[in-house]
């Protein structure tokens, strides 16, 4: 069975790690911060000027001077710090956060990634997904494997105007968990019950197959 | 003895010298820290034919918006311009340029150009449309692209308490891109919620000290909220 | 959960990992806000080879002029080296190698350097010494030159206040390259005068982030005052 | 008669309007805070990271922790900000200094100035004042006239290395006061009882002098 969205999320959580600074994009990366495992504790950097990001405020605390990147009312943790928009960048331009999640497009064998724009459609900018994908070592793309018509998103070459250039190493789907080493897709984790075969038909970028593809557990 | 004094006491002295075909830099980010009642007042002006720098061009009716409906803005460049229907129809209609710019190198761009640093080499855009053609150098083994700075000939800000001298300080975050804003501007004009007296606001902790700032004036504000998110239960 | 603890209890846990021909950025303008106690450590250590980053050496014994008895450091970069006679000793026999820095390019390296920016044009220095061998370029008619960012496998940083979370906030003119630093060292270590409860810095007038901190110890402090100078009467 | 160096800091401050920010170096530069004209308020920019400097404290509110950019004691005055090197040099090279005063050993007829370096004798370094020249639009050099073996400071070009190329456009020494226009000194004013003539002689830089050149004037 392919993942659910919060499964994706779950997932993608495993990889957070104790004292880990976390920029999480909009939609599914959203919802990595609900399955944060037990023992850790990790900050959240919203690029708009706050590292520490809280739950989402009540009718009482609610105040539209407190937001995220994304636009939504928040509150703000204990230890949190405020701080203007050529700082929040200057953390994430200059490596300083631990991990970034972020949604896509496509990706390819190379480690590109188009997340911003289709050409013919509108293009509504790129906020701050190039600035976060060129700054971060460690960064996962979430995504559904293929399109609704099936079209694989994993590429041997992104078709849409990039967002960054070589600088994918993880990537998490619906069916799969997969590095990208040396111009290929690398399969390190399949979803519950998805075949081996079902990831090499949606896959179009180059496939790395090891002869044992663990299922991904959940707690 | 009035010269840090730079209280005014109405929107038009406010914006006193905005001329048609002026370049504007704008704080906030989304609808949050905008200096609303100074867009107000460009739209009373009428000012035509300017560029627009902010991170977002508002809403439909609200925030930069307004100054679509008059064709005000010639050209914005922006990070992200999505929510804003007027925004996508003149730019599909040809009567607006739009010049897209990564949010980190739009605020880095406002710095620069406020600190007197030409241009710059950032990892950001390199491969992409953006780069497009832009200077490409290495730098221990890894590309970079060269980014010339921005300035304005006026810079429109919002705070939250400010001092007659021009010491600002913003309200969480409602700063964003506002402090680099401040900088950048021939003429910096900052709104505030509230002036306080000489000496109320602690040195060591102000966001925008007053040698930026031209002008200050009190004003009331709407803060619309684009996305309200609340916590179940 | 110790992940945001980074409050360490010795001087040897401080400085812990700095070997042989490291390079060091150093906080401090003069003898104002240096980090006195991390100087003192890496005294005890003996490191040598050191590259130091500062925007001075201290003075005859004190500050990092300490450093300088025992030839711990290999090269200095800063920009003013006066008030100390064991580093004019050295520096003429050849055994001290010495950067001289603009000090405004000097902040600015520091802060390209942890802002993940590895160059930037200045006009700072065109058509001097500090010019040679380096990019020319015209902006807008006024010539620039290039300098490259610099960064450190150590910070060590003198703040005032700081919490668990490396959260710091410095004390007057105690600032100056501290917070420059803070953010362009592989590790960074934050020594302070007091170690505060979590949420007892307003998040909005944090200096330093904790982002950029690794490593956060408590001292005591001289303090010593280089120009001791009284208003008459 | 020779200017006092209290006399060549009075002139310069005939210089202040109000609304000022002003950056002094170190020496007579220093003196011009004491001549601030009736009527008027300027706020002392220091390049450590101080804006609205003080007068020097008492034994009282002496603190280590609040110095100039010569490192000596002094205090915050209402309306002051503190803030790091790095802004600091962002007002300085933004151009938002007013007015910069400073020291040199030389200047010459192309605005050139000298004023960090002698070579053969120690070098101690630029500070901030390469920064400061590069960055001003507005500075007065100050110095005397000539050196005490009589040798002009006024040069057709600087023989020792540059702090700034083709910055400075304002000269008071203890003889004049002069501006820098299309490669010569222009004199604008000599001091009290002080000839033409003697200023000719001592200028070593083409100099132009007016028909009328009047004394400078203290209130």
């Amino acid at each position: 069975m392919a993942l659910s969205r919060e499964q994706i999320a779950m997932r993608i959580a495993q990889e957070l790690k104790d004292g880990f600074y976390v920029n999480l994009g909009i939609g599914i990366p959203t919802l990595v911060a609900n399955y944060v495992p037990d023992g850790i504790e990790v900050m959240l950097q919203s690029e708009n000027g706050l590292l520490g990001m809280g739950p989402f405020p009540t009718e009482e605390t609610i105040d539209a001077d407190m937001i995220n990147a994304g636009k939504q009312t928040v509150t703000a943790a204990t230890g949190a710090s405020i701080f203007s928009s050529a700082e929040s960048f200057a953390m994430i331009r200059g490596g300083h956060v631990d991990l970034t999640v972020l949604g896509a497009f496509e990706v390819d064998v190379h480690g590109n990634i188009a997340s911003w724009m289709i050409p013919g459609k509108l293009i509504k900018g790129m906020g701050g997904a190039m600035d976060l994908v060129a700054g971060a070592d460690n960064i996962i793309v979430c995504m559904t494997h293929a399109s609704k018509h099936g079209e694989s998103k994993l590429l041997p070459a992104c078709t849409l105007p990039l967002t960054g250039a070589g600088c994918i190493k993880k990537v998490v789907t619906d069916l799969a968990y997969l590095e990208i080493e040396d111009g290929c897709f690398v399969l390190k984790e399949r979803a519950p019950g998805v075949t081996v075969e079902e990831i090499i038909e949606k896959t179009a970028g180059n496939l790395i197959v090891p002869d044992y593809v663990p299922e991904m557990t959940f707690a | 003895m009035s010269g840090f004094d730079k209280v005014v006491h109405s929107y038009e002295e406010a914006m006193a010298g905005l001329e048609d075909g002026m370049t504007v830099l704008a704080g906030g980010f989304g609808l949050c820290g905008i200096p609303e009642n100074l867009i107000t007042q460009i739209k009373k002006m009428g000012t035509r034919d300017l560029t627009v720098v902010s991170n977002n061009c508002g809403v439909d009716g609200f925030g930069l918006g307004v100054l679509l409906e008059d064709r005000q803005i010639k050209k914005m460049v922006s990070s992200y311009v999505g929510e804003n229907a007027l925004f996508e129809k003149q730019l599909l209609a040809g009567e607006l340029d739009v010049e897209l710019t990564p949010q980190g190198t739009l605020a880095e761009k406002l710095r620069a150009g406020g600190a007197g640093i030409p241009a710059f080499f950032t990892a950001t855009g390199f491969g992409t449309p953006v780069a497009e053609g832009k200077e490409v150098r290495e730098f221990n083994g890894k590309s970079y692209i060269l980014e010339p700075s921005i300035t304005g000939d006026f810079a429109i800000v919002k705070g939250w308490k400010a001092d007659r001298y021009g010491n600002v300080v913003y309200r969480h975050t409602a700063q964003n891109f506002n402090p680099m804003i401040a900088t950048a501007g021939k003429i910096t004009v900052v709104e505030v919620e509230e002036i306080v007296e000489p000496g109320a606001l602690d040195p060591a902790h102000i966001h925008t000290p007053g040698i930026y700032v031209d002008r200050v004036i009190v004003g009331t504000f709407e803060k619309r909220i684009e996305q309200r998110t609340l916590s179940q239960g």
